[in-house]
């Protein structure tokens, strides 16, 4: 299972801030197919990801137990 | 340590105390604080959200860009998390080096960063109503998936 | 008052009190401490003397000009005078202003003024003799008794 | 008579920071000048001078109660 984190609007949209997911062997971007289909989750070809805590492609391979979070436009400081 | 996500109000000086060092002739200091007015729009409080761990991890690694960059430079970060209200601080942002044009630079380099790779989201809450806060720079989405190389490395 | 020469250590924090306000969102420090080491000379400590009332007449005229740059923007500036040790504050400078590159651009501005028109002056001791620190900016003297107009203008 | 004040390392030179000196109608270049005879105080063409804490060109010219005060480089900040 692929461990999801979702923030800000995601969150929102989402009503939940984590969920697991089957995804192994999956890229990011068949993950995030999956999601909008799964959850009606609108916004996230425009968002970045973090695999386990570091910035990663579209094309990044997931492995069960990793960790994804979609990251939308950063607004700190 | 140098890098913080915080849920409590920040005390600058603390911040300033962990750059302060005998080869420093020069700190610099941002302190982002919360504004009430934003193009006529009237701001009742503001919530920021951190992924945090992650968000450490991208403090740190401005960090380490500002070494490369100025090697004399040492930089401290704390964001807050939670509610703020006007006139609270989100972020203070020191830096110190030898000379104080490094100091106002690295300082720069690092907010900017901050508001390019670091995730934490601000949510405002206007007397009409409340949104998550875009992308500040205005730049284009990631079409990637993540930020450009031209983004993370400049 | 915004515009102070102290013989008592500098409070950080009291200086930024005096320019956060509500329609502040960035407030830049600018912190001149007592460097140790500068062309491989080692400094003891400084002796800092003012021409206090001019000094504090010149720290304004730098806030009004500020004013007129950056009509958004507040300033405070404290300077210190008699014995430093390392690490000690010389000076700080607070600038807020709604948006934060002019708090950036505004608080250079002022530190690049005081060293060019406020009558403030260091004596460095060094371990093998003392000197008072001539110009800085390592301009030109000034030929006609006073600052070039140039210089106070721009 | 014309209050002087020295500071810097035209104080030390003259060891004091404080003088009366006669300059009803000169020009702030005459007591330089003059200063410079009665004390061979060196240096002081390089310096900015002030009078009444404003400063002042060489061909101002003083009044008795004025305040000059002799800025060498300064160097605060």
């Amino acid at each position: 299972m692929i461990n999801v984190l979702l923030f800000a609007q995601l969150k929102d949209e989402l009503g939940k801030e984590t969920l697991s997911i089957e995804g192994n062997g999956m890229s990011v971007a068949q993950l995030k197919g999956k999601m909008k289909i799964e959850f009606q989750l609108e916004g996230l070809e425009t968002v970045m990801t973090a695999v386990n805590e570091e910035f990663a492609d579209d094309e990044t391979i997931l492995s069960d137990g990793d960790t994804v979070a979609f990251i939308p436009p950063v607004s700190g400081g | 340590m140098n890098y913080d996500i915080s849920k409590e109000p920040i005390v600058i000086q603390e911040v300033i105390d962990k750059v302060v060092n005998r080869n420093a002739g020069a700190v610099t200091t941002f302190i982002g604080t919360v504004r009430e007015m934003t193009k006529g729009k009237k701001t009742l409080f503001l919530i920021y959200e951190a992924y945090k761990p992650m968000a450490i991890k991208k403090l740190e690694q401005i960090g380490s860009e500002i070494k490369e960059r100025w090697p004399d430079a040492e930089t401290a970060i704390t964001h807050r998390v939670g509610k703020l209200e006007i006139t609270d601080i989100a972020v203070v942002i020191a830096v110190s080096t030898p000379h104080r044009n490094d100091a106002y630079e690295a300082n720069r380099y690092a907010i900017e960063r901050i508001k390019e790779i670091v995730p934490i989201w601000k949510k405002e809450h206007w007397e009409d109503g409340e949104t998550w806060v875009g992308n500040q720079l205005e730049t284009v989405p990631y079409p990637k998936g993540k930020p450009e190389e031209v983004d993370i490395d400049d």
